[in-house]
């Protein structure tokens, strides 16, 4: 990590409803905006005034920078997204940012995005980053068509957007007439787990933010692990602090 | 005059506002100058490293937390050799190392190996680990091993021995008294309480394990009436932990009889926690004009 | 089909909705027909009136509350001549009658008396109290007297015996198995956590008699860690409790390994929650088609 | 108790602040303003749509029934009490009413009340159903100004309001040259004591409507009991059931 992480108090500027199970957040923090590279999440709750909620935070991935605007991309699950997801304009919320590792950039000319769900906000990041000559294919699938997003092809459980089917086939179908240099992937873990098989059969390397439950989101608890090493010589690394973004060739995905 | 001042023992406190094992690290140190503790409390080190046990390793709870950590650490050899020099580095403040060990000689030899180091100004012994098998627990809920143990050590070192205790047995009172008696220094206690989720929805226990570790502010009564027991039953002073997040837990403590508290799973939930409890608690003894140690034990009914 | 049949061993249950012990009474018939509940269970008598505990007796904590009753109760005698032909009277489903006493003997002539009165489904042998000293609590930590107790009981009824833990003990595995090979029918728990508050303010005790019992949401996690080991332990059946509130709450422990469950603390906060917990569980049974009894202990990691 | 109690949802229908410590809850339900009488109590607490609130009811007096409205005056204290004061016209509320036991209508001719703080409201409801030939003088006491309310001799601690001093000296003066055939009496324990003490010497009738910690607020729990009865023989009854109101003869107060 490049920076120490900030904890700070932040207002919402804007929060925008994308549908009925997402919303955008924007913050402006211009020390904090400064400091997010593609991959960072932010550990994120809401605030009121007198009483710390005794709640967990949130990892959110950092979905977009624009000047000292940080951008968020939530999607209403549970009890602590659902708040976020309500939250209004001028709403206090504590933050956490920057968290954890970022995307190693491409070195080759053309790459394979592949998310899941709410895998999609840190590869847009990745994106917005990428030189302009670099080739992008981005897949993305869902379970339905709320879960879709701006992509090159578009993939649900149910079909009701884009095609339908696992965003996996659509990879497979493309690297078929296509060189591809890396991939780079975020979602559900059966999903990473999936394309790791694949890039290892294609020998293409692939880069993987993983998710985990967190408590501290900083380092500090051991809670958030995954089994990073080789066959022989493994140890739990911390998704929060040494990740999110993994090598799939490090993950010992067999103990996951 | 320090209102604050404290002590566990042998081991006087500027402040009485120590962190939990195993919840904490020198990372809140970018959000506070971490020297304003009372002391570090490093978190639990075994003589091999210890990889931890299978996620998921946490679910938050209604009121809690649960957690199945298996005291991931990466052993003792390393923990003297890069992370103990890293500490000292950072902090001035007394710096107690938690350890483990899976029988009475290996105890002991952990103790022997840290003694040699400097830097250390007190050892917390983890007997009350509940995630792991064969590390600590069984030690914990057996008062002649305690005993035996505490004997061990104690013959040992001229260190401060703090020996920390599970809320998970019949009468802790009567452990308690058993470490007292062997020689320990102070208690700490609660370590977590054995607590457990199921996914209503699948079925599936939210924790790998099955089996977890239960702290946050539901188990603060739990913890308050352990200490409350401990305190009657003994002289030496408490260490107190257990849903602690605000100055006004903390001061329930001290009623019940703690001589300092340890800020744990509050610090997932307010990074600064630690900070907001010491700055209370200054104000709360400034502002009414009493020395802490005045209020310690004196609960009235 | 009825889809929410269930059994405590002797004893069939129409559906698997129970209430616990000192949280309920026909009271609660003003809200809802109490007809419609697995079974009911009364507040634990004691041979002689019980006035019970100084006040404050209750105190809400985060999560949970804490009571220190004291087993108030009218003792046995009016118990029999009062208040059994009134809940006769009322009720057509199963009668659990809770009851403590003093010794074994004491626990003996209790049970006969109780055993000639018709109208009594079954007994809850309430070895875990913590709120009284000479009553019940010392029964339920001890594995031996656990086994004499229930041996003496079960040679003197046909009925369904139910004994109710504490989860206040080192190994509740040990005392849940001496109460199945001494020929309990079926296991209760948990009865409630120790637990204490102080009022930061004035440094007093927020229950008049200090330590209490813990009960409500904070205390779920911990219930079902109990009621887990048990269920490895025993083949018995375990009517589950502890901080359930809701039928997701339920699913939860029958996965674990409960074939029944009773809602205590949960009622104070919403005098429907049986009725609730119930009318879920047969919502999700019906729309899932799964019997009840397919989900007991199905618990996977 | 002369009915069942209901359980059910309400409409707050007006939420009056009367100062900075004190609201005014009206919420209309006829068959239970049917049922209310004086010394009669509700369990009460906010409801929000989706998900039952996980706190106890709180039990707060009836302080006015007009026609279908029953009028709740609350006082903001804790959690619960201060969640209450903030709710707004239109919010809903569970509610368990009537509860409890009424005071005894008053056989003579001259009254007294005396109330401490919260105590006001249900002597309020007792002055408003007293028939119109009852002499009757009200004593109030508080902390300071913002605990008075009408009535005919305010006492405060710091003498914002009022006379300053305790609301029992007023009565000891009073007493001196009026005839009292009982007196009515909700507040603090120390103010109840005291007045039981002196009515015990003065040898009036004292009832008196006593505060406890409640869990069920019907009768089940045991929890919120006073010792009645005599030396001798006195056994814990419940507030919420046997009482709120009790004649202070029968309260074994040296046991409280
Ligand atoms: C590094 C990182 C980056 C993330 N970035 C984003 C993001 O940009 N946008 C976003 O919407 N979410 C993101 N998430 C996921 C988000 O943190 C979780 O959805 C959220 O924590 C769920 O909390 P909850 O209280 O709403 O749900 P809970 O009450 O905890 O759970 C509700 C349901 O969601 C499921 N669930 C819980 N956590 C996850 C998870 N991590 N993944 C999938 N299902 C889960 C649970 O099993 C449960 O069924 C990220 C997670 C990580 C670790
Ligand atoms: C039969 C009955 C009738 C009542 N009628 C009214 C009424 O008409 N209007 C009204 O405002 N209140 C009334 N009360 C008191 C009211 O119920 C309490 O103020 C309330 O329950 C406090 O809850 P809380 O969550 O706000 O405070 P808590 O967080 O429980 O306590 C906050 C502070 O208030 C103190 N406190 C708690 N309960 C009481 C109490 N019963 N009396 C005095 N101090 C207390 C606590 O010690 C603490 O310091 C009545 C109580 C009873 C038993
Ligand atoms: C994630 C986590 C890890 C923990 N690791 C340790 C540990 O290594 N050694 C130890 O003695 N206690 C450990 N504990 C227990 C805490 O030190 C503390 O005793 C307990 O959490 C109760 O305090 P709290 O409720 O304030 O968290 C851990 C607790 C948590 C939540
Ligand atoms: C106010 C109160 C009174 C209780 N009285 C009894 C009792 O008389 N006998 C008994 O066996 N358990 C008693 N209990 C314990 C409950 O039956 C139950 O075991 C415990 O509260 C845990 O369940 P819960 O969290 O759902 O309340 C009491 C609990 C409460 C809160
Ligand atoms: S969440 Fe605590 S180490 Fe990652
Ligand atoms: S509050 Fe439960 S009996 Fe009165």
């Amino acid at each position: 990590m490049a920076y120490d992480p900030i904890y700070r108090l932040c207002r919402i500027h804007s929060c925008t409803v994308l549908n009925e199970s997402y919303s955008m957040l924007e913050i402006i923090d211009d020390e904090i905006a400064g400091r997010c590279e593609p991959g960072n999440f932010v550990e994120i709750k809401p605030y009121k005034a007198g009483s710390v909620l005794k709640r967990l935070f949130k990892p959110i991935s950092i979905y977009k920078v624009e000047s000292d605007s940080i951008f968020l991309m939530i999607k209403a699950l549970g009890r602590g997204s659902k708040e976020l997801t309500k939250l209004n304009e001028g709403d206090m919320v504590e933050l956490i940012a920057p968290l954890g590792n970022s995307f190693p950039m491409p070195t080759g000319k053309s790459i394979a995005l592949v998310s899941g769900g709410i895998g999609y906000p840190p590869l847009w990041f990745l994106k917005s980053r990428l030189n302009a000559d670099i080739k992008v294919r981005w897949f993305h699938g869902g379970a339905c068509e709320k879960d879709i997003f701006p992509c090159d092809e578009a993939w649900t459980i149910d079909g009701s957007a884009g095609t339908k089917g696992l965003v996996t086939q659509g990879l497979v179908e493309w690297l078929k007439d296509h060189p591809c240099d890396a991939i780079y992937s975020c979602g559900p873990e059966a999903l990473l787990k999936a394309l790791a098989a694949l890039c290892d059969t294609h020998n293409i390397p692939l880069y993987v933010s993983m998710e985990a439950y967190m408590a501290c989101g900083v380092g500090v608890c051991h809670g958030c692990t995954v089994p990073i090493g080789t066959k022989e010589n493994w140890n739990y690394l911390r998704v929060c602090k040494d990740g999110p973004v993994f090598d799939a060739r490090d993950i010992r995905w067999e103990l996951i | 005059m320090n209102l604050l001042q404290t002590s566990l023992g042998r081991l006087p406190l500027f402040n009485p506002v120590t962190v939990a094992s195993g919840t904490f690290g020198t990372e809140y140190g970018s959000f506070y100058d971490l020297n304003r503790l009372g002391a570090y409390v490093s978190k639990t080190i075994t003589n091999d490293p210890k990889a931890g046990n299978p996620c998921p390793r946490l679910f938050e709870t209604e009121a809690g937390l649960l957690n199945s950590i298996g005291l991931q650490n990466p052993g003792i050899d390393l923990f003297i050799k890069e992370h103990l020099p890293l500490l000292r580095e950072k902090l001035s403040i007394p710096i107690i190392v938690s350890f483990s060990g899976s029988s009475v000689s290996e105890f002991r030899r952990m103790l022997i190996q840290l003694d040699n180091c400097v830097g250390i100004s007190a050892y917390e012994v983890n007997i009350s680990c509940p995630n792991v098998e064969n590390e600590g627990i069984a030690f914990g809920v057996d008062a002649g091993i305690v005993s035996e143990l505490v004997k061990t050590l104690r013959a040992e070192t001229e260190r401060e021995l703090i020996i920390k205790l599970s809320p998970n047995v019949t009468d802790i009172a009567s452990i308690a008294k058993s470490a007292e008696e062997s020689g320990a220094d102070s208690l700490a206690l609660i370590n977590t309480v054995f607590g457990m989720a199921i996914d209503p929805k699948t079925g599936k226990s939210r924790i790998k394990r099955g089996i977890a570790g239960y702290s946050g502010p539901a188990i603060k009564p739990i913890a308050l009436a352990n200490v409350y027991k401990v305190a009657q039953a003994v002289q030496i002073p408490i260490l107190a932990m257990g849903g602690i997040s605000t100055w006004q837990d903390a001061l329930e403590f001290f009623y019940a009889g703690a001589s300092a508290i340890a800020v744990g799973t509050a610090s997932f939930y307010d990074p600064l926690a630690p900070i907001r409890c010491l700055e209370g608690l200054e104000t709360y003894l400034k502002d009414t004009d009493i020395p802490l140690c005045d209020l310690i034990g004196s609960i009235s009914f």
